[in-house]
């Protein structure tokens, strides 16, 4: 069965209400944004978005706050809630003291690694990061080496939409400068990872020394070309 | 109320904290302030810097019309990379970060106490602030220097007994570098290490909540201001 | 005594298990025999086999005068990679079995349990033994099959009750072919799927030490020998 | 300060007696022979080695096991310690029944995983793999997800041996086909991380989206040319 697809509404088609969703990106760079856009129009409901910068500020004007903005979304896991001046208001933060978001603050590296825990296997994990802070609340606390650490749990996902800079047929994925970002540990996280890819190339095209991830995390490709 | 001197300007502040970074560093500048270090590294250092959105040796800004879409540092701008740069996934990017290879990071604060906590993710009474990199920043870098304004906006003390601002990381700053003082975390306090010109140790005392240990303090380096 | 069948050599047991595999599957063949099973894939099917050291897409053997020092699989087999085939280091491999994302993987055994438990990393009484991947893969494919001989050079039962030998992993085995049966692992205990050419289910039982369920066996497919 | 040094033997010549050192490479391939070598003839006692696959049966002739037949090693962590044939005693299993070594015996993923953990500052974490097996004497169990797991510690190092097929002088590193393996973990997992490399490029000859393992990991680079 082929995994490329013709189109973003086809590759997204089986997103449905309630799912849990991580989404690639950093300040725009690596963002699925066609994806995104698809994800919009097919519209489910009281989704659950994984993702680092959800919400506001950056340039990018096509990411996750598309869907909160469309209601469509009723948790996010992430580590920026807040952007620029410290005085605005975000989307997100603005949805949340409406009630109508749970937000779920994780420091970034934390966040990493939980993604990273989820697609290897790995249960949970002791960090030193968060500790003596809000992000340590009602978290157990453990001294490891002399050193005080929390305990952190894997995150996984029902779909993982990610983005790369060039994929073979099979769903090798290789990613471009600072786009790769958190794409390569979304992209394992996920029961079902869909990569939109800005260059496919048949299979071979790819040296495996170069491969970032490997086609084995990698269900569904839609090639989208390059899209600013 | 006593007569206060002029506080530096941020590019002042920047060229202070750059002349601790030492040759052959590995360095995160966090977002905003921070990143002017940068532009101030003498000649002869090597100093590579990474930004957590996987980047190790981050350069200068990007020239206008030479920006990549894929190349930005965590804080959203164009850049270019240094020879020798690499890029890496973000779980790598804060492996080097958490695990302790990293030489420095500069961060910016709303607030560091005597023991060195540090406050600079979320305003008091807010709903919801962003980590971002700065908690793992400050537990993982093996040093912490802080950069901000002495005072805030309505003139009262960042350097404070307790941080009422919620705190990233407790008992981790190494060095203050604010727009009048250079202050270190010692074993028993702070200790006021230099004064920016026009400025007496009775004066940034004045603006500074906890005692300031005054064993030795000289002036800002000419160079610097 | 009764008198026996002849036993199915590896290669025709390597066929057998080799019909276990799918179209479009990711599968690890452990070390020694279970590797035997890459060169029995049938047309048309899209099997990718992983190797713990670090490939995706692990080829045939290669040819004599061809072989590559940097390119083996775990075996320390000279091998080649498939088209699409990717390298990964150690933890980036483990991943992948730990995480789940394998279908399928292969493994030779010194005993299996009738509850699925696996023994095959270390003789009984030995100082030591060689855990290599074996614990990860079997406490992390999806499918774990089981590929070794019924019965013991001095011929004993393999498949039995307890395992006397260490443990690999509990309760991970679905599937064991043997040289004489195809045995699936159920939620009552051992099923009897299949029989070798020349073997009645009775003498597969009279080998086996826990009781098989025999409920709709069949002959081992005539493709295989 | 310059990374590249002339010889092994220089590059080796601060590993005193009863150092921890991983050493990289999985039967032979990305293994550091010429380090090893250097380290034999240096000769420190009581060493610690954490290793994939100490010890015996593979084609590669010079591997930890010269450091143990030299009496060099008083503690072995891998996964493999008996090979071939089960019936064929290794010589790190002849020197732990002769109680010479001590052999603490770690699964292949595990062992990765810890060594991971260790450049990674996290501490410990939770896996399903050794639950029930003479893998988890003495280790704490608990269910998370559902599932068993036991709970692992980091491993670290006072000095990594690793093999690399290109780097440049600032040390960055890029790894070829399965020589990969525990090379870049192990990079990260030390106090000093010394590569032997097969070829030395100026800083700049190697594409950033290339590097396998960043600079900020390495802190020797000895070029050995290619050795068979």
């Amino acid at each position: 069965m082929s995994k490329v697809f013709e189109s973003c509404a086809e590759a997204v088609a089986d997103i449905e209400d309630g799912a849990t969703v991580m989404v690639g990106g950093f300040t725009g760079r690596g963002t699925p944004s066609q994806l995104l856009l698809a994800l919009r129009e097919k519209g489910p409901k009281n989704l659950a978005i994984v993702r680092n910068d959800a919400s506001g500020g950056w340039k990018n004007p096509i990411d996750v706050d598309i869907l909160i903005e469309a209601g469509m979304v009723r948790k996010v896991i992430t580590c920026f809630a807040v952007f620029g001046s410290p005085k605005k208001v975000s989307l997100l933060e603005r949805a949340a003291m409406d009630g109508l978001v749970e937000v779920e603050l994780v420091p970034q590296g934390t966040l990493a690694e939980r993604i990273r825990a989820g697609g290897a296997g790995i249960g949970a994990f002791y960090t030193p990061v968060g500790v003596g802070t809000e992000a340590a609340a009602g978290k157990e606390v453990r001294v490891i080496g002399g050193r005080e650490m929390i305990l952190e749990h894997a995150l996984k996902a029902d779909f993982s939409l990610i983005k790369a800079h060039r994929a073979d047929t099979l769903g090798n994925l290789v990613y471009r400068m600072s786009a790769r970002n958190f794409n390569p540990i979304m992209a394992m996280a996920s029961r079902t990872t869909i990569a939109e890819v800005e260059n496919l190339v048949d299979v071979g095209g790819i040296d495996p020394d170069e491969v970032m991830t490997p086609c084995i995390f990698v269900r569904r490709i839609v090639p989208t070309g390059k899209v600013a | 109320m006593i007569i206060m001197g002029e506080m530096m300007s941020d590019e002042i502040m920047a060229r202070r904290v750059a002349l601790e970074l030492s040759g052959d560093c590995f360095v995160n500048l966090g977002i905003g302030m921070p990143m002017l270090v940068s532009n101030h590294i003498g000649t002869g250092k090597q100093v590579m810097f990474q930004a957590e959105n996987g980047i190790l040796g981050v350069g200068p800004r990007a020239e206008p019309g030479m920006e990549d879409k894929d190349l930005g540092n965590a804080g959203d701008e164009h850049v270019t990379v240094s020879a020798g740069a690499s890029f890496m996934d973000s779980a790598t990017a804060f492996d080097m970060i958490r695990g302790g290879h990293l030489d420095a990071t500069v961060l910016g604060a709303f607030q560091v106490s005597e023991k060195g906590d540090l406050a600079n993710w979320k305003l008091p009474g807010r709903k919801l602030g962003s980590y971002g990199g700065a908690m793992d920043l400050a537990a993982g870098a093996r040093k912490v220097i802080v950069m901000m304004k002495h005072v805030t906006n309505d003139g009262l003390p960042r350097i404070v007994r307790e941080c009422s601002y919620p705190l990233t990381a407790k008992n981790c700053v190494s060095l203050i570098v604010t727009d009048i003082a250079v202050i270190k975390v010692v074993d028993d306090g702070l200790e006021l290490c230099e004064t920016a010109p026009g400025w007496t140790p009775a004066q940034v005392q004045q603006l500074t909540e906890p005692p300031l240990i005054v064993r030795n303090v000289s002036s800002w380096p000419l160079s610097v201001s």
